[in-house]
């Protein structure tokens, strides 16, 4: 692993060499006052990887798993046994992010574990994740996509990542990790494909190398709000759905799609054909367990026909299912569905309920 | 403001205790700073768990349908101006019966507007915010800065024409003012002012960030179609993509459904997570109606929703 | 019967004919302003749209050479060697219905008709303004095609006048008509400078009629008190110079660009022929006579009038005695009645349930109409590559008989299960197909038009392929909608034949009588302890019939009725039910007693009106200040001697026309006139003197007006600002008034003091709710059109006559009381209604409840059922769609017009595009 | 395309009762008018869902007509007056976000009036061919496929 140093004041020098041979997306203030990732040459120098309230108000998850994704088209204008199936390309050329929280990184590794990713640089290569292969989508858009992170030295009230097998400094996912030492960013390159992003760097010294180690951990301690989650490991499914601090939840939640569409895991979709005459596309849209919709069967029967069933499935999809299948959570911490939800709904309170709230009495019991 | 919390629960502990409702809806502290949550009490002691404060920017009526199915007997609910013209609304709708509510009028000083005042104070963590009538004192790590009510209130806030609660079966403080002090129609229908040819640009560019969480149509209280229509499959004619098409037909329609019925209580605009202004739109149909009818939304019990009405001599001359 | 010399059965209304047609006539329907051809239709909207060859013109049959029309002919419907056939009836009642003309002013010089060019009659300006008319609607004057900007009308050409005709009534619909076209002028004519009417009295004693008359003069119309004595043309022989005496007794000139004469209404001369061959009297005014009380009988028995043929009148007055007539006739043939009703037979329908579409398509080249311009094999070609299509066929004539046979062959050779034909327009034609289709077994809603005739071929045979562009979509549109068409069912209703009257007055008691002579039963349900309303206190006719004889025959003959329940004493307290089925609840006033559920099938509300009580002009101060009814009363029981008056003073529109009562009563002038020239022929030597804003004693009622002028009765006009004012002192009764000619203030004293007070409704708010009909805001009934359904509402079943739709005198309450009885009659002599099956449903899985579509269903068919949620009530929906468009979450639907047919239709003419 | 190219294609959803039959009649008296017109019969000017209007703008029309009875004239009483307000706004808005006044026109006309008719397609097709395909200015509005 080698670490190298750049000056802040040479960021934006860095950041133009690189975007002669990569697409460069940074972290920008939109005219709404809200920081997201766009084209750095759209960015207004000097930039500043850093947006206030720690992180962009929506992860960088749409860059590999779009919100509306084509997967093909089909076209029979041309008459009988003229049907054409064509395939959508994948983008081409290669993107890279700077900037990328270390939770956002860590989102994309879990869902690396359940889209499949293909081993790099290898369409063939081998998959590792997904339970049905690599979805090729997916795996075209992460190939083509180079994550370079940037380290928390201040994690928020709302972030919980530390909780989440993550953390402020954390490296899964990522290509390489930046850390703010102040003067200058700390490049710790972490994969082969990292590499390339540092090739004009000079090395770090050992100093450096101990100020990003004493950044991060002032970074974990900063990061007080514990809350155990042992216990929903050893509770039932079943006693888990009956708890009831879900029908609490429903009597308040929306069911609108905030949550969902901020998390950086969340991943339901919806496949469409989209027609007009004889032509058309086939779509994969985001879709959110929140939505009646989402589960309705075809007979119009709904399994998860109610709003409590819905609101539950987000948070035992995340907190028990996933850990079930995986070993590890569904959610990285990042807390932005708890300033996200219009109803105030606060994931770690749901969490530690799961954990500790006991069961539901059964009626007539005294 | 302490005012106004000690008397919602005094309200609601004697509305509970003398059985003039079932459950009480009202706000409870958020978990986090400048956030407040929905919460309903049943019971008299828990009537100290509720509160109030300028972040309470949802819309309890939108809740209540719901609730009322749910709860036999009255059911009480705290209720600003805007909630409570939505109230009066939902009444006229066959929603709610007003014998079956018992509303905790508060008159409004205004909500506030988070980001507003996070953008005051960019880069650092808001720990909490106090508030007094005129004064938010803004606390974080190690300082407390102080920041004026008005700066920070939310712009359908400033605007509003109907602070004080139009109906109510107790009142927790003295009513204020009715108006916000702005003038909604020097704000309202903003892209009115750029001319034609850039109008479609600034929409599209207003809503380039929308990712159809519908959180705007979750939270409205008028948005209570058991399927909304861009979730009709039969025919699905509204697409579900995130192609501005799609957005836009949204947001047109979502708009136009709402016309003649919105009481601009900004609970749209405050749970947008990605801070869309959706009130250009529905400020625009507002203002036609008001201007082209002489409407405003649940102003009173048993007027007509003006589009279910006509008058002969409605204006048209737009029409051939 | 004379010949058309066209086949209505074969002409398709192509107008090949016309186009050919080398004669051009002056078009009698534009009033001689356009021309037309003498191979001709009427009109545009005739029905059924046929062309027809007008024999006075017609070159062949004047000269014997020509015939291009029946060459061009693409269906051999011109016949010209057609003749006159004379056909035998034998009926049991004969309806005339022969309407009337307008005056002719040619011949009256100082009009300057045709001396003037921009002297046009009303029925020409008209015709002017008419968007079908000779300028397309463009306002031109005759003389230059100038817009005019200042425009006069001239009142009561023809009308009131025995000096220059011989026309002493009033014509009674001219004034509206002016203020009509004034108001019209404005939306022609954008910079519009001047629009005067002059007249002597202005005559809107209509329903909202006033309130028009204010509408114009607030529009700045302005009304002259005058009849001009002069007219001619402008200067350079353009516009129009009108000389005219003004109130102040000066003569003045103006120039108009313009001027419309008001031309009178008058029977043709042919009346008398034909009342001579029917054997039925006619009146002094050269109408058919009738009666007050009989007001659609003629002089014959069995031989019914109506309309204008009795005398002038407005559209809604002529539908009223349209209905009325039919009425008489139906209580006449009642014996007979159904028995040239044709059986229905029941046909085998094909179940389409679960087959997949299978379209066929059917293009019509309607000869060369169509195939001239589409290029129809490529229309078929294209329709046969859409989806569901299983058969396309290309037709000559698709409406011919000979195809009919083909479609239904092809239903059943090719197992087809919805028919989409490519011709003219549903309007005229898909009764046919449907017909057809029908015949084969298929439900005639699986049917769908593509119009590519009326709205392609003939609107674009300058760009042909254009012209087939717009074919191909508009059938892609119609598969579209076709594919997803359902069977719909009509379903049957079954009619209670019983009616419930409200109001046991005059006209109650005349449409129970009507009915129950029809043979239904009939309650009726009366508020007071006996019926007879205000015909009590009512003394004659308008023309001298005793009211009290009549109503005593009446009652006697309601009593002996056995098919008549009267409930005295009693109102509605609830109504259940609809059209044909109303279950009503009847209690005692106040609610006392035990409750009657009354079963019926029909409604008819006469709950009337009440003469208003005056509170100011003396009124209650002294016995001698009375309001009408009072005086009546007085007379009829002999508390008032017309020998001891000697001076009576009447002031008309006692808070009428004010803001408060805004309307006009209508028949209070008629009635001061009968009232003060019974006091003077009893007593001549009587001053009498009556104090009025305008004097509005319409149609035959003028000639009362003038027998009172030329009995030296005075008639002062007053100004709503200047109204006269009353000291009562003691025994004395002084009135004051500003004579508006004089200027002088005028004082008159008067032993009795007339108030004519006008009418008021009946508080029937209650009523109008329970049985889902409108009030306005004056309180009367709303019918469901002001002119041409004066007597139903927008609810079936439910009807109206008398004064609880507007004030109105006896001859006019008892025409409408039969009128309803006939519209009710016709309802209930069905054993059952078919409803349409164009209805809304609701899916209740989509409704949420909100009530938007119940706010807004024009028909109350819509209420909260189960859970809450809206149900459209399928008898009394009318199908127009209000409920799905308003719906916010497409829980309505309208079979037919749902929206995934329309949203197909929507994809299918864009697939395609951009 | 050019202008003089461009053939508009107009939804024009026409009441049955009035403007149809106007429609109807204009054929009858041979009134030609441009043939950009693509029309969907309705039973009265209160069916129309502002859906249709936006379905049609979604997918490219480049145009929208609405045609029914005059005020009081309407075969269903007042479905006419009742929808004139949800015009209007409908109006107003699409405006409002920068649909052009040009391509979306509302008229009344009876059955009698076949020259209005024709008078007003000249003027609605003239009025959108002038403002050019919808697919250009209002290219975001329309649902790629």
């Amino acid at each position: 692993m080698q670490s190298y140093l750049l000056a802040k004041d040479r960021l934006d020098g860095f950041v133009s060499r690189l975007a002669d041979r990569l697409t460069v997306y940074v972290p920008a203030k939109g005219a709404d006052g809200l920081w997201s990732f766009v084209a750095s040459g759209s960015a207004q120098p000097p930039l500043a990887l850093t947006p206030e309230g720690g992180n962009t108000n929506m992860p960088p998850k749409s860059f590999v798993f779009p919100r509306t994704e084509v997967l093909m088209r089909f076209d029979n204008r041309a008459g009988e046994g003229g049907m054409i199936l064509r395939e959508e390309p994948v983008p081409a050329g290669r993107a890279v992010l700077l900037g990328v929280r270390p939770c956002d990184a860590k989102a994309l590794a879990v869902l690396d574990g359940i889209f499949g990713r293909r081993a790099s640089g290898d369409a063939s290569g081998e998959v590792s994740g997904g339970a049905f292969g690599a979805d090729p989508y997916w795996a075209a858009r992460r190939e083509a996509t180079i994550l370079c992170g940037l380290a928390c030295n201040y994690p928020c009230p709302t972030c919980f990542c530390d909780q989440m097998g993550c953390g402020p400094h954390h490296r899964e996912g990522l290509d390489a990790l930046w850390t703010d030492l102040g003067e200058s960013y700390l490049v710790t390159i972490l994969t082969e494909r990292g590499r390339e992003l540092a090739s004009d760097l000079a090395p770090a010294a050992q100093a450096d190398l101990n100020r990003a180690e004493s950044l991060k951990a002032e970074a974990a301690s900063l990061l007080t709000g514990k809350f155990p989650m042992d216990k929903i490991a050893q509770r039932g499914v079943l006693e888990l759905c009956e708890l009831p601090l879900w029908a609490e939840l429903a009597a308040t939640c929306l069911n609108c799609g905030a949550c969902t569409h901020v998390c950086p895991t969340c991943h339901c979709f919806d496949i469409q054909d989209e027609v007009k005459g004889e032509r058309g596309r086939r779509l994969r849209n985001w879709d959110t367990c929140m939505s009646g919709l989402f589960t309705r069967h075809a007979s119009g029967h709904n399994p998860r026909g109610d709003k409590l069933a819905r609101v539950r499935q987000r948070f035992m999809h995340k907190f028990k299912y996933i850990p079930v299948k995986r070993g590890e959570a569904g959610c990285v911490g990042c807390g932005r569905c708890i300033k996200a939800c219009p109803v105030n709904i606060d994931v770690r309170e749901v969490v530690r309920a799961m954990n500790e709230q006991a069961p539901q009495t059964p009626e007539g019991a005294a | 403001m302490q005012t106004r919390i000690v008397n919602i629960r005094a309200a609601a502990k004697a509305a509970l205790e003398e059985g003039l409702c079932r459950v009480v809806a009202g706000y409870a502290p958020g978990a986090i700073a400048m956030r407040a949550r929905p919460v309903f009490i049943d019971k008299p002691e828990d009537a100290g768990k509720l509160t109030w404060s300028s972040f309470c920017v949802g819309n309890l009526a939108g809740l209540l349908t719901q609730a009322a199915k749910q709860a036999s007997g009255r059911i009480g609910v705290v209720a600003q101006g805007c909630v409570s013209r939505n109230l009066v609304g939902l009444i006229g709708e066959g929603r709610l019966a007003r014998e079956d509510l018992y509303v905790i009028g508060v008159p409004c000083l205004g909500m506030a507007e988070r980001r507003k005042i996070e953008a005051r104070y960019p880069g650092r963590a808001i720990i909490a915010v106090e508030e007094s009538e005129e004064v938010f004192v803004v606390r974080g790590k190690r300082r407390e800065e102080r920041m004026l009510r008005r700066d920070a209130l939310r712009d359908n806030c400033y605007t509003c024409v109907q602070r004080n609660p139009v109906i109510y079966d107790a009142l927790v403080a003295e009513p204020v003012p009715d108006t916000g002090g702005g003038d909604i129609d020097k704000v309202a229908a903003p892209w009115e002012k750029h001319p034609p040819g850039e109008r479609l640009a600034a929409f599209q560019a207003a809503y380039a960030n929308c990712t159809r969480c519908h959180a705007c149509r979750d939270v409205c209280p008028l948005c209570y179609c058991s399927t909304c229509f861009v979730d009709e499959s039969t025919p699905q004619w509204a697409g579900k993509t995130g192609d501005f098409a799609d957005v836009a037909t949204y947001h047109l329609l979502r708009a136009l459904h709402c016309a003649g019925r919105c009481t601009d209580c900004g609970a749209c605009e405050s749970a947008c997570p990605q801070n869309i202004k959706v009130r250009r739109l529905t400020s625009k149909l507002e203002k036609d109606v008001r201007a082209l009818y002489g409407c405003q939304a649940g102003m009173a019990l048993g007027e007509s929703p003006p589009l279910t009405v006509f008058r002969p001599d409605d204006p048209q001359d737009f029409i051939k | 019967m004379a010949p058309r010399y066209v086949d209505l059965d074969k002409c398709i209304a192509c107008g090949e004919c016309a186009a050919k047609c080398p004669k051009r006539v002056p078009d009698p329907f534009n009033a001689g302003l356009a021309n037309r051809k003498a191979a001709y239709i009427l009109y545009g909207q005739t029905v059924p749209l046929k062309y027809a060859i007008d024999p006075e013109h017609c070159i062949y049959l004047a000269k014997g050479k020509c015939r291009a029309c029946e060459k061009v002919c693409p269906t051999g419907a011109v016949n010209l060697d057609q003749t006159g056939v004379h056909r035998l009836l034998q009926v049991g009642a004969i309806v005339l219905a022969a309407g009337f003309k307008t005056f002719d002013p040619s011949h009256l010089d100082y009009l300057g008709l045709r001396r003037a060019p921009d002297v046009v009659t009303s029925l020409e300006y008209e015709r002017l303004l008419s968007s079908s008319g000779p300028n397309r609607g463009h306002l031109k004057r005759p003389s230059d095609g100038a817009e005019p900007k200042k425009v006069a009308w001239i009142q009561c050409v023809g009308s009131r006048s025995l000096n220059k005709c011989d026309n002493a009534y009033c014509s009674g619909v001219c004034c509206m008509a002016a203020v009509k076209q004034a108001l019209m002028t404005a939306e022609h004519v954008k910079d519009v400078a001047d629009r005067a009417i002059y007249c002597m009295d202005m005559r809107t004693h209509g329903k909202n009629f006033e309130s028009y008359y204010e509408k114009a003069q607030a529009q700045g119309v302005r009304f002259l008190r005058s009849r001009p004595h002069t007219l001619g043309p402008g200067p350079q022989g353009k516009g129009v110079r009108i000389r005219y005496a003004s109130e102040a007794r000066r003569e003045l000139i103006l120039d108009f660009d313009l001027a419309v004469l008001s031309v009178g209404l008058e029977a043709p001369r042919h009346f008398a022929r034909l009342a001579e061959t029917t054997g039925i009297a006619v009146n002094d005014l050269r109408f058919a006579a009738a009666q007050d009380l009989t007001p659609v009988a003629s002089s014959r028995p069995g031989i019914y009038v109506c309309g204008c043929f009795t005398g002038p009148k407005d559209i809604p007055q002529s539908v009223v005695e349209a209905s009325a007539a039919a009425c008489a006739a139906a209580g006449q043939l009642v014996l007979a009645r159904g028995a040239f009703v044709p059986e229905t037979a029941i046909r085998p329908v094909i179940d389409v349930a679960g087959e997949p579409p299978r379209l066929g398509v059917f293009v019509c080249s309607c000869g060369a109409n169509i195939a001239g311009v589409v290029d129809v094999d490529r229309v078929a070609g294209e329709a046969a590559k859409l989806p569901g299509v299983a058969h396309v066929e290309n037709a000559l004539f698709a409406c011919s008989q000979d195809f009919q046979e083909r479609i239904a062959l092809a239903v059943r050779e090719h197992g087809l299960n919805r028919v989409v034909v490519a011709a003219c327009t549903p309007r005229t034609h898909e009764p046919l197909f449907q017909e057809t289709i029908a015949g084969a077994g298929l439900n005639k809603y699986l049917f769908e038009m593509a119009n590519i005739r009326n709205q392609a071929s003939w609107v674009h045979a300058a760009d042909p392929a254009a012209a087939t562009d717009r074919a191909v979509d508009q059938v892609r549109m119609a598969a579209a909608k076709a594919a997803r068409l359902r069977p719909l069912s009509e379903p049957k209703l079954s009619v209670i034949p019983r009616a419930l009257v409200v109001g046991g007055g005059l006209a109650g008691m005349t449409a129970a009588l009507e009915l129950a002579k029809q043979d239904f039963t009939v309650h009726i349900v009366e508020r007071q302890a006996e019926l007879g309303g205000n015909a009590r206190s009512l003394r004659a006719t308008l023309g001298g019939q005793d009211v009290a004889m009549h109503l005593a025959r009446l009652r006697r003959r309601v009593e002996e009725e056995g098919r008549i329940t009267v409930h005295l004493g009693k109102v509605v307290a609830q109504v259940e039910g609809y059209v044909g089925r109303f279950a009503t609840t009847l209690t005692a006033v106040g609610g006392h007693g035990e409750s009657e559920v009354v079963e019926h099938g029909a409604a008819i509300l006469a709950v009337g009106g009440q003469e208003a009580k005056p509170n100011d002009y003396g009124h209650g101060k002294h016995h001698r200040v009375m309001t009408h009814l009072e005086i009546d009363r007085a007379l009829r029981f002999g508390s008032l001697d017309p020998y001891d008056v000697g001076s009576a003073v009447f002031i008309q529109c006692v808070g009428s026309r004010e803001p408060k009562r805004p309307y006009c009563s209508r028949l209070c002038c008629t009635h001061t006139l009968k009232t003060v020239l019974y006091l003077k022929e009893k007593n001549p030597d009587l001053r009498a003197y009556v104090l009025y804003r305008d004097m509005r004693p319409y149609g035959e009622r003028e000639l009362l007006y003038q027998k009172a002028r030329e009995l030296g009765v005075i008639f002062i006009r007053f100004e709503l600002e200047t109204k006269p004012w009353v000291v009562v002192g003691g025994d004395d009764i002084t009135v004051y008034v500003k004579d508006h000619i004089l200027g002088d203030l005028l004082e008159l004293p008067a032993d009795i003091l007339g108030l004519a007070t006008g009418i008021e409704p009946s508080d029937a708010a209650d009523l109008a709710r329970m049985f889902k009909v409108p009030l306005d805001a004056d309180g009367w009934l709303v019918e469901a059109h002001a002119k041409l359904r004066p007597v139903d509402f927008a609810t079936d079943g439910v009807f109206m006559a008398g004064m609880a739709h507007y004030p109105k005198p006896i001859e006019e309450a008892v025409a409408q009381a039969q009128a309803a009885a006939g519209r009710a009659g016709a309802l209930l002599a069905r054993e059952e209604i078919t409803l349409p099956g164009l209805i809304s449903r609701i899916d209740a899985a989509l409704c949420s409840g909100c009530g938007v579509c119940l706010a807004v269903c024009p028909y109350g068919a819509i209420s909260r059922g189960e859970a809450n949620l809206a149900e459209v009530n399928e008898a009394l929906c009318k199908g127009c769609g209000l409920c799905a468009a308003c719906c916010r979450s497409g829980a309505p639907s309208l079979a037919g017009f749902t929206d995934a047919d329309i949203l197909a239709q929507v994809d299918a003419m864009l697939e395609d595009h951009s | 395309m050019t202008r003089e190219a461009f053939s508009p294609r107009i939804a024009a959803f026409l009441c049955s009762w009035c403007s149809y039959g106007a429609a109807d009649m204009a054929g009858v008296g041979r009134m030609g008018y441009p043939a950009d017109f693509r029309v969907v019969r309705i039973p009265c000017t209160g069916r129309l869902s502002p859906k249709f209007i936006l379905s049609a703008l979604r997918q490219g029309a480049d145009g929208v007509w609405v045609s029914g009875c005059h005020p009081g004239d309407c075969h269903f009483i007042s479905g006419n007056l009742m929808v004139r307000r949800h015009f209007t706004l409908l109006k107003n808005l699409l405006e409002y976000v920068g649909v052009e006044p040009g391509r979306l026109h509302f008229s009344w006309i009876s059955s009698a009036e076949a020259d209005k008719f024709a008078r007003v397609a000249a003027d609605v097709a003239a009025a959108v061919r002038a403002l050019g395909p919808a697919s250009g200015a209002l290219g975001a509005l329309i649902k790629a496929v």
